[in-house]
């Protein structure tokens, strides 16, 4: 059982976390024909539609209301109207999703108020999907602001079914925001080989994944269909995957009826494990050979990166589901999960693999990382100033990833993806070790201090397993 | 009037600026806060502006007070270079939360600057003001002047939070901050009569060496940079210099009338984006340091590397010719760009096919037709379909602009290179413009072009979604044909005025119908140009359309 | 069109080459349950068994005749019988594939005459399946090792047709041994996709692949099976990629007159356009819409890649096949292959998008590298030493691949693997310019001499196109 | 007789081997080639053997002279590190063609000798033969004696072919090169009382420097190492060391042996694995160098670093102790490392529950014995399948041995760890033998295991692999209880010698059909131990279980 310690700096030294606006407006990017809108000043549109243009390298729909000095304290009932108006009239969206940031929740907007009087006013949105979901700057973090608003999509976009009549092959999927574009479609993959049907509530694999679209369109190009999501009551199963889903889990099943799994991993083998023999239990069908193959692949690389992995202190910074994902997955890899530090609170983090889990920044990332003598680091791309002054390999996870090509297709989930993650983690370490560990005559001046260093036997993070 | 709104009222009086010159008093009060339509807008805070123009500044804590989004979700983002310290790419933030809120965030950030000062003990920290604690109250001026007297160091408050206005009017806060707290408040170690601001000019990756070579090389020292690479004693103790040079972004117009107007250092608008643009620019130096007492050897010396380097700029971009002549170039950027660059591209012997005016001024525009003919092609606001059109009809080979519009020319298959703020190659100077000169050319030659715009195997010459996009343009265009009010209807909807939304259906009619003759009038009666005031100049077009042959008319009848 | 030369020097430094006796039993590995068998002195096997045992990390079966001094003097015979016997009795593999070396070939050992000797004199081997390829050391290299024995495995193991109906959903393919088994799962998912069921000759896909094997098994596990092979002369087509897979195909076509479509190249847009195009008429069926997605996403990432690649110089070092392929696909990115080194001949050596191609050695693309000024070299593992002095990046193709983990799922082929090695390419220039070719302000303090340097505009490799 | 074949006959002469102990004049002319079995032979060839324990030497070049499959197939694979020049890990070949093949390949090889002088420089060249030009009859002794002449530099011809035997005889002929054409070559510029070589040494992984800073710390000074970390001019001169260790695995005794004979420098047999070992080798050190005219306290001094370093060794094993008390490891190895490194891991509380003995000499099996007890499990030869069972069935925890059989330890999910050539960590010394504790405990308590061993979800507990291997290997066992004719046939189909391939019941029926009392009397009935003759061992205890008992029986009867 970790430690969890909350960071009592009063200064954020480089920010791990980004905000849960964004985080909500992220979730609305995986809906087709979608305009996310962020009730707030400019900056807080324009900062994240930067983040998101920079981390998917595509040009990313999100609108602001635009709020002014003399707006904010007024209040931006105005804005709102106009904001909805106007992107209802020019962009033509088949849904506006909406955000509060800290400014309009400083001064407490009623923004479900307003948007019932623009119905009222407006009788052409009477019905027109608008959902907004309450996501402040100044509390919790980028993925509190992904799941609040995926469990308001099902509160408000998922009709109550009318018959308790299910369809067996249907399967409704509730992706946490760690997952790429690329771990989307290889769940897709995965879920239809076992012959159902999903339906990922956000698809950002059908919205962010890099293709060249088919035309210009000023909203999110593909994404899940508000037609779907209506249907996902007759679903037979939901399948949510990362803690932070099981709001939008219960949603589904209060509203619904829809009984949910809850996977709170899919790195690793036995998460993979899990995730087949329930596909196959609810399919009805066996497990194609493909992933029995790919099972014993995975198993293979496992054996041989272990000498690499095993052993090894790591630093790793990302937000609870990710974190929880990838270090036990590297924790069950005999590697010593030495710093953790994230974002924000999760019934997850007092069971991940490591004595400590700090609520912090990229400095603490750092300093822990130097003091406790990481041989790797594993976080956002704003990690990369610490691994480079540190001197030691940076593996990027997590959201954002501006300074690399192809951050839509990294893969960690399914055997395959676990595969691939560890060959490329093992790789790093040899070639660190290549570069700037080889033997030299001087290795072993001083040997007693380096048995020092070696692995404690004492440490609590590697108990026996019998 | 609380300080930030008299400093706000005190940059949209800033005679420096060309948009306030053609403003009448009273509507210079009104400032030009460029009120933003919701849902219609794109760009970013006066909070952003004011990071962005202060930040390259090297070895300074920046410290956002706000909560995470300013902050966490926007920091080490920029492409600066710099020479030695990297503090400027630590990300600083209160990282505000729901207490904070409540009961008042200026004790977080008085703690957070005490951590900073013990923990990387800078030379000066750099407070940002956001949205949220301006709303709660936060005083970030006393908490500034208590911590640089606590502590010993100054603490500068950057009164610039995200609702006040656009980026640009941020920049220009970011200088009021400078010239209220900073500059001035150090004597230099040394003078020299070659001492030279550079203000407004970030070093973005690192295109300013590009240039300083040649500052060495005649002597010219440059006192500060505001703020690329810059260094906070420098910028403390650039009140010395004799001379500067105002990039021309305008950015920081007001930093440097008042640098002038307080200490007596004459500006110039300069930039060293194009071959002749850069030998201006020398000039203008060797002028200013000269009259200000610098010895006059230094023209001579200046006219001779000018020669020098102009020489070996158009030899490096002779065997480029043959390859680039007849190429057709779209520019799409703002301000200078839109010309400065366009006699270097010529020199390699590409036509420009069109140049974007959206934000350029009158005399942007007069440069334009000079470098292209009275023809020249000037593209106000384009949606992206429109843009592809437009590729395709002009037969354009390559667009250059920012990064902003890079995805539709990409997506379209057309060659593109960026040369706004986002590029990772230098272009500044005269290599800088050989530069440019081979990039286009890698670009234009990239034998990928052809295999992108190949049909894919289950598309056939018709589906291809290019196809569509032309039909379905070209259907439009019929259809509008076909029908004179439909296109007349289509004309009159053209958005000219963005901020305000106002189309020029609506300016034609009332200045036919209040017989107007001015912007001002225009705006009266329509609200067009009464938001940044950008579309100006589109006023003008139309007024000197519209009314002088309704004049003409009535005359005539 | 290249220039191709030969080099001239006495000694070879850094060998690119491998031996083209253990290209073949490469291509033996690919078979179920067979026991590759090298016919000379012990070396010979156990070097090229250590090369795949470390390409690979698996246990690899291969057996040596074990040539002594004497017996290589005397003639063979005896030790090909006694080691096809001990084999037969001992691991009972169901075909041993044996390969010459230089020992046997410079005695002339008769090995076709052996066979028929052995199989007269040991009845129980009368219709075993044994197949003998010449492949002597001092001729040729890896690839022809592979090519030849491929051509022999189709004229030995495949039936003629007895009836001239065709499985129009059979389809064979004859993979180049630049292919890796990663590559070949690939494809045959691609080719299963349209319906189709192929057959791989070899199938090292299905051996190689790095999964834990249901059963210690001292013969290949996995490959193609002998009962498979025999069968192919009934497909409708055969698939053949790289040329050097044009005789086989050939063969094929004598033997069984199925026709073949030869795809020189599996890497690029293009290249897999065609295969695409091909596979949708053989099968009747449309380009399935992962595909169609799939190449979206191609050439999203060659539009997001080309800023990096594109005007780089590249020094690459493969075999003929393998050349071709990545250097034309970076070729088409816009890079220059400023340095081509390859192994042996090929018709395709004249086509490489390059002025010259030199079939040499290390040395030589090293030399070359750092007279060229290159960005980034590209060859198997031994370039490290060669990268590692030029201080330039290094990408690792080909075999052998013994200094990383997951040589076997490399992926080269298909839109997917060509956008995987773009974005794996890109990011390793950024990660060098990041790293190494950050601007100071003493990067232009001689610019006229930068400019020099830029790309020549007088280049004959980059040729307009419009 | 060649001169390779007289060198190679010298080889089988060599008295410093103990197996040649064993044999009759005549059975030593035969030689100890291996004779390898076709379509059963493992291992590399002469040539790899002399590559092998040449190539460490790191300032020379090493010049393959053949066909591409010798060194293209081969170069740079070893783990050995120098700490300077890397000229040894670069490739050279004559990389020879057809025509060579045809005309003789000299002239080729007399060029290639002359670029690489020319380019790279090196002290020495060393040529390397292999079976084709030894087949067409290049002579390389000839070529090299020119090339030196022109040259005015050593070429070394290392004579030694794939096809004259395995990689121990190559080991061999190596050292005869040195012996022949580099030793006693050149005097060395400063001699010490503290000289020092070591022979059979090649620093994988650097692991002599895990023990050279004891010597540093004694005044101990390393003349050569041959040939780890080596250079061409100490070898050439080690002719003046006063001592020499031997390296326990034999590969070199002919070129300790013969260094003292020539020159009088006494030599020993040790190791640097294992604490006792370490402590044993520094302690016949010092002693031989005593004995050379070393000051006496050397002998204190390096009682005092062995107490020293035990102590701290022991101390850092101490911790382990809790975890890996009652851990039982198989260790499959060859030689020395079947027992030398026992003491450290008993101490560490790990139980040894078996040992191969393949390689292993009689006083090997004794010390195995001594540490182990009269029970002590010894390992022949084993399948993988057979290897897993044992592993199962001792419950051992863990498996060191070399890379051949990691593949089956590792896909039988068993925690295994490389103790020979190919690993990457370094064993050697005191910290290397708490290296190897803190190694094993890394892997034994690695958390991977127990996921590995969980079932497949398709899998049920009867139809997982290891389930079926096991249920078949305790089928056949149970097939071969029920049968006893089956299981003695079984028993007796044991193969003994695998060399000439004779079973235990061949033996067996010898040594009872002709009373037999030794081995020569075994070779000569059923050719066992007439191949490398690694198997006398296995024939001895036959021999002891066998005959005795037989005469007990008759004379029981």
């Amino acid at each position: 059982m970790a430690k969890v310690t909350i960071g009592k700096k009063a200064c954020a030294v480089n920010p791990l976390k980004m905000s849960q606006p964004i985080g909500g407006a992220f979730a609305f990017l995986g809906l087709r024909g979608a305009m996310p809108l962020l009730h707030g000043s400019q900056g807080c549109t324009s900062f994240g539609l930067t983040l998101f243009v920079r981390h998917f390298k595509e040009a990313v729909p999100m609108q602001t209301t635009a709020m002014s000095e003399v707006a904010t304290v007024l209040g931006g009932y105005e804005n709102v109207e106009q904001a909805i108006l106007n992107i209802h009239k020019r962009q033509k969206p088949e849904i506006i999703g909406i955000c509060s940031t800290g400014v309009t929740e400083t001064k407490g907007d009623d923004v479900d108020g307003y948007i019932r009087l623009i119905r009222e006013k407006h009788p052409e949105l009477a019905s027109y999907p608008l959902v907004y979901v309450s996501t402040p700057d100044f509390k919790d973090a980028f993925q509190d602001g992904w799941d609040k608003t995926v469990a308001k999509m099902v509160e408000v976009l998922v009709d109550k079914p009318t018959s308790t009549r299910r369809d067996p092959a249907r399967v409704n999927v509730l992706p946490g925001c760690h997952l790429t574009p690329g771990d989307i479609e290889e769940l897709r993959t995965i879920i239809e080989d076992f012959g159902l049907e999903p339906s990922f509530l956000p698809d950002i694999g059908g919205s962010l994944d890099g293709h060249i679209p088919d035309e210009f369109t000023p909203t999110t190009i593909g994404g899940i269909g508000l037609e779907e999501i209506a249907m996902m009551g007759s679903a037979s199963w939901t399948i949510a995957i990362g803690a932070q889903m099981k709001r939008a889990a219960e949603a589904m099943q209060v509203r619904t009826g829809v009984p949910y799994r809850l996977f709170e991993r899919l790195c690793g083998l036995l998460p993979n494990d899990e995730l087949m023999t329930f596909l196959s239990e609810i399919s009805g069908r066996p497990v194609p050979a493909k992933y029995r193959r790919q099972r014993g692949q995975l198993a293979d690389a496992m054996l041989d990166a272990h000498f690499h992995i095993g052993g090894r202190r790591l630093a790793i910074g990302a937000e609870p589901d990710l974190l929880f994902d990838v270090s036990s997955m590297l924790h069950e890899m005999g590697a010593q999960v030495a710093v953790a530090v994230t974002t924000t609170q999760s019934p997850l983090l007092e069971r991940m693999p490591c004595d400590e889990v700090l609520i912090g920044d990229l400095e603490d990332l750092e300093n822990l990382a130097k003091a406790r003598d990481c041989a790797l680091m594993m976080t956002h791309s704003h990690g990369r100033q610490a691994a480079s002054r540190l001197k030691i390999p940076f593996y990027r996870i997590g959201f954002p990833m501006f300074d690399r090509l192809g951050a839509g297709h990294l893969l960690t989930v399914g055997y395959r993806g676990t595969r691939d993650l560890i060959f490329a983690l093992a790789n790093l370490i040899i070639a660190d070790r290549e570069d700037n560990h080889q033997p030299t005559p001087d290795t072993w001046l001083d040997p007693w201090a380096e048995a020092q260093q070696a692995p404690s036997p004492d440490s609590a993070v590697v108990a026996p397993l019998h | 009037m609380s300080s930030l709104s008299a400093t706000i009222q005190n940059v949209f009086n800033e005679p420096g600026c060309g948009k306030n010159a053609n403003k009448s008093e009273a509507e210079r009060k009104k400032g030009c806060t460029k009120q933003l339509q919701p849902g219609g807008a794109a760009g970013g805070c006066a909070f952003d502006g004011a990071k962005v123009a202060l930040q390259p500044l090297a070895d300074v804590a920046h410290l956002v007070h706000g909560p995470i989004a300013c902050e966490g979700n926007s920091w080490d983002n920029r492409g600066a270079a710099s020479s030695g310290s990297q503090l400027w790419r630590t990300g600083f933030t209160t990282d505000i939360n729901e207490t904070d809120v409540v009961f008042g965030g200026e004790k977080r950030l008085y703690k957070a600057i005490k951590e900073i000062i013990e923990k990387y003990d800078p030379p000066a920290v750099f407070v940002y003001q956001t949205c949220v604690p301006a709303m709660t109250g936060d005083d970030i001026n006393a908490v500034c002047k208590a911590a640089s007297a606590k502590f010993g160091k100054p603490c500068i408050p950057v009164n610039s939070p995200g609702f006040v206005g656009p980026k640009n009017l941020g920049n220009k806060l970011a200088g009021e901050a400078l010239l209220d707290h900073v500059i001035g408040t150090v004597e230099p170690e040394v003078t020299t009569p070659y001492d030279l601001n550079i203000i407004g000019e970030y070093n973005l990756s690192g295109e300013l060496w590009q240039v300083k070579p040649l500052f060495d090389e005649l002597g010219i020292r440059i006192s500060a940079c505001i703020s690329g690479d810059g260094r906070y004693k420098d910028v403390a103790s650039s009140h010395r210099a004799r001379a500067a040079m105002m990039v021309c972004s305008k950015a920081m117009i007001n930093v440097a009338r008042k640098m002038e107007e307080r200490y007596g250092i004459p500006f110039f608008e300069g930039s060293f984006y194009g071959i002749q643009d850069s030998s201006d620019s020398l000039r203008e130096i060797a002028r200013l340091l000269v009259e200000r007492g610098a010895p006059a050897d230094l023209l001579d010396r200046t006219e001779a590397v000018i020669a020098r380097e102009e020489a070996k700029a158009w030899a490096a971009i002779e065997p480029f010719k043959q390859r680039l002549t007849g190429k057709k170039v779209l520019l799409i950027t703002g301000g200078v760009k839109s010309w400065s660059v366009v006699a270097a591209l010529q020199e390699a012997g590409m036509e420009l096919v069109g140049t974007s005016v959206k934000k350029s001024t009158k005399e942007d525009k007069e440069r334009i037709k000079e470098l292209m003919g009275q023809d020249a092609h000037m593209i106000d606001d384009m949606a992206p379909r429109e843009m592809y059109k437009m590729l395709k009809d002009a037969k354009a080979d390559i667009m250059l602009s920012g990064g902003k519009s890079q995805f539709v020319a990409l997506k379209a298959a057309m060659p593109w290179l960026d040369i706004n703020q986002e590029r990772s190659h230098a272009f500044m100077g005269y290599i800088g413009m050989v530069k440019l000169v081979a990039e286009i050319d890698k670009a234009i030659y990239n034998p990928m072009w052809a295999q992108l715009r190949k049909r894919a195997p289950w598309e056939t010459a018709s589906n291809t979604w290019q196809a569509k996009a032309i039909a379905q343009a070209n259907a439009e265009a019929a259809a509008l044909a076909a029908d004179p009010v439909a296109a007349e209807a289509a004309r009159r909807a053209k958005k000219i005025c963005h901020c305000k939304s106002v189309d020029l259906g609506t300016i034609e009619d009332a200045i036919k119908a209040h017989a107007l003759n001015d912007v001002a009038g225009v705006r009266t009666h329509t609200n067009a140009s009464g938001g940044c005031g950008a579309c100006a100049g589109r006023v003008e077009d139309i007024l000197a359309r519209v009314s002088a042959p309704a004049e003409l008319l009535q005359a005539a009848e």
